[in-house]
């Protein structure tokens, strides 16, 4: 127990982070590959198209996994916020704000392919869904994170009040979605709720499993990379950077 | 008047990329003066802030006594006074509102006797229920002094307080200064110019 | 194949699903690597200045 | 103990007294906007009733997002809010005081004046009755969660938009519950269960909002 704790002090080191990221990133990449290749096949051709939806239904293959990593990404940005604010470890709060823009892309995807989901099924691009509205709130608090971030030119006072707003934010995301699913049922006739199928065939199962597993390595790989970037803007000054600009032409 | 030492160990701070200043360490005893001096940017403001506890060093700790500045039992406030560039005076109330305000606020039961007389002794008599947006940067800054002196503090923590003073108050601020140095208190004080107090002083140079 | 991209009728709707966010995830690595490039060009600008400012 | 807290109180207070453009600025903003909607949507009284727990409620919390940027705004430019870090009181109190005195001076406001424009938008007696409860018990919320964004966005250029950015998001949950109360009670239901949770959610942010607000106020002015 000991040593791990020593271990991940060692990694938080800057530089230590950014040559271990280095040697990771290639095979999150090669697995993002890897695994986006088997599940687009597997979703777009092997797997069998609904009796009920046709073939609209294989958006569920991109839909669930991006709204999964959209809000799972909040939360987690929301405990390196945390982290980097309490106990201010530099390399929790990069983390913090590399995972912001991939967090957002990613609930803008689940409104995107919900919105394209939403037409053949509900015969409208947008219907004000419990679901669809709270990731739409979810985007804007990314959107408000990476805002406030953008407009504190200072870096460390930039860091520790974004982790406040993303501390505030996550603590609000489950009374946002309490209230309007509370507030969808109330008006329960302006909406549809969404149909899943009741037993989904174990082949879906798997391949939605696999599309989930290739968002989750395609994360960490960007989330990862950026992280690298942000860490050398902040220490472009630091004698590991020279050291490491000499070792790597491009 | 105070009982304990005030103490920096190993301060810190950057702005920006830019380290402002590295490895700062001194003890202040009752009674002593310490006058922080550089050029302009050097970062004797930043210094002052973070001996006050506004602001947080990147490296090192302020002590008061044994406790880290930021958690003094019974808060920072209650044993230091900062005076900063800005005043801090609400342009809308007179000279006099200011000060019982933030005496209230400070948590004492300021008399309004004793405010009267100290804005008197800073040459302000006949100004006190004047809004302050009426008088000048020069009677603002008195009005700063007379709420820092009035509250019975042992650290005084003063950035550039003879900026736009003419000399007879300086001439006042000195005395007062030596009078708090007298009691035990303790003072950290950035100027321009040149001011002789008598007394236990000492100087940290920037940069 | 045309079987395929048709989707039983849904073409629009599941491709402009898929593409638009094999798209996005493009942008995001390009972008990301323009950024890491110009990052690079500067911190080595910067450093051949120091360079320059040392020699005089 | 709180004798500090009541010196702030009415230093806040006596101020807006002195100017009290400034209150009357938000409560003429309520007003228009509100005004503004029959305008854009027609005259029609039932279609009008059926829309107003809606208008008024995003009325009301734009007026008190568009006050919030005055929180703390004047107390950061002339100094005061930095002299309040130096207040042996604890800053998450001293916070709290000043967003009542906040809410005194514009949340009251709109609350008393939200019977006259119900009226016009054919609201009745009962259902005017619950939407200033529910008013009564909202505005300290918007001003609470709003507080926080206003710290955060202190000295920053365009810091105005900023906070409309980060906090109507945070907005959403006593929007529903608010505009729901009335709407409930307009279709014959109970508005208990709004007005209970809308209750519940002020406690919440009673106690919860004030430190954040504090933390925020100590990055903002490191």
């Amino acid at each position: 127990m000991s040593e791990r704790g020593i271990q991940w002090f060692r990694f938080t080191a800057p530089a230590n982070f950014y040559d271990l990221a280095g040697r990771l990133i290639p095979w999150f990449a090669a697995l993002t590959i890897a695994l986006f290749g088997v599940g687009l096949y597997m979703g777009l051709v092997v797997a069998p198209s609904d009796y009920q939806q046709g073939d609209s239904y294989r958006i569920i293959y991109i839909h669930v996994p991006t709204a999964w990593m959209g809000m799972f990404l909040y939360v987690l940005m929301a405990i390196y916020a945390a982290i980097g604010l309490i106990w201010r470890i530099k390399i929790a709060e990069i983390m913090a704000k590399s995972i912001a823009p991939t967090g957002a892309l990613f609930t803008f995807l689940a409104l995107w392919t919900g919105a394209l989901w939403g037409r053949p099924t509900w015969g409208v691009f947008w219907v004000w869904d419990a679901r669809l509205t709270s990731m739409l709130l979810l985007l804007f608090l990314y959107l408000g994170y990476m805002a406030l971030h953008a407009a504190i030119d200072d870096r460390q006072r930039a860091s520790n009040a974004s982790a406040v707003l993303a501390m505030v934010g996550v603590v609000n995301v489950p009374i946002i979605y309490f209230s309007v699913h509370w507030w969808n049922t109330l008006h329960q006739g302006a909406s549809i709720t969404v149909t899943e199928a009741p037993t989904m065939a174990m082949i879906m199962f798997v391949t939605l499993m696999i599309m989930v597993l290739a968002t989750w390595v395609y994360s960490i790989a960007v989330v990862l990379a950026r992280a690298r970037v942000e860490l050398l803007e902040r220490e472009r000054t630091a004698r590991w950077v020279q050291e490491r600009l000499e070792g790597e032409r491009r | 008047m105070a009982d304990r030492e005030f103490r920096a160990v190993a301060l810190a701070a950057e702005r920006g990329d830019r380290r402002l200043f590295d490895d700062i360490d001194f003890t202040l005893s009752p009674g002593q003066l310490l006058q922080v001096s550089g050029r302009n940017g050097c970062g004797k403001t930043s210094l002052l802030r973070i001996l006050s506890g506004l602001s947080r060093p990147v490296a090192g700790q302020v002590y008061w006594g044994d406790e880290p500045i930021q958690s003094v039992d019974g808060g920072t406030g209650s044993c230091l006074g900062y005076l900063g560039h800005q005043n801090a005076l609400k342009e809308d109330l007179t000279a006099e509102e200011n000060i019982l305000i933030a005496g209230g606020l400070g948590g004492g039961r300021p008399d309004r006797e004793d405010v009267l007389a100290m804005l008197a002794s800073l040459g302000l008599a006949g100004y006190e229920d004047l809004p302050v947006r009426y008088l000048s940067q020069g009677q603002k800054r008195r009005v700063a002094l007379a709420r820092l002196l009035l509250q019975p503090r042992p650290l005084l923590i003063l950035d550039e307080p003879y900026a736009a003073l003419d000399v007879q108050v300086i001439e006042v601020l000195r005395s007062a200064i030596e009078a708090h140095l007298a009691r035990k208190g303790m003072i950290v004080i950035t100027t321009h110019q040149a001011v002789d107090i008598d007394g236990d002083c000492h100087n940290l140079r920037l940069g | 194949m045309m079987e395929f991209l048709a989707m039983g009728g849904y073409a629009p709707y599941v491709w402009g699903s898929y593409l638009v966010m094999a798209g996005l995830l493009v942008v995001e690595m390009l972008q990301l690597r323009f950024r890491r490039r110009s990052l690079m060009d500067w911190i080595r600008r910067m450093a051949r200045l120091r360079v320059q400012e040392e020699n005089q | 103990m709180f004798r500090p807290l009541l010196a702030l109180l009415r230093r806040d207070l006596t101020l807006a007294l002195r100017r009290p453009q400034d209150a009357l600025t938000v409560v003429g903003f309520f007003v228009v906007v509100v005004a503004l909607f029959p305008l854009g949507i027609g005259p029609d009284p039932e279609f009008l009733r059926s829309l107003a727990p809606g208008v008024l409620w995003v009325a009301a919390l734009l007026a008190v997002m568009l006050s919030l940027e005055r929180l703390f705004s004047d107390d950061y430019r002339d100094g005061t809010l930095e002299q309040m870090l130096l207040v042996p009181e604890p800053l998450g109190l001293l916070v709290l005081t000043k967003i009542f005195a906040h809410w005194l001076i514009t949340g009251l406001p709109l609350v008393l004046i939200s019977p006259l424009l119900a009226v016009q938008l054919n609201l009745r007696p009962e259902e005017i009755l619950i939407l200033m409860a529910a008013l009564l018990l909202g505005t300290p919320i918007l001003s609470l969660i709003g507080a926080i964004g206003a710290a955060l966005t202190l000295g920053l250029r365009g810091g105005g938009v900023l906070i409309a950015l980060l906090i109507l998001p945070l907005y959403a949950p006593p929007l529903i519950l608010g505009a729901g109360a009335v709407d409930a009670v307009m279709h014959g239901a109970s508005a208990q269960a709004h007005l209970s949770l809308l209750g519940a959610m002020m406690v919440f942010a009673l106690f919860a909002t004030p430190w954040a607000t504090a933390a925020a106020v100590r990055i903002m002015l490191d």
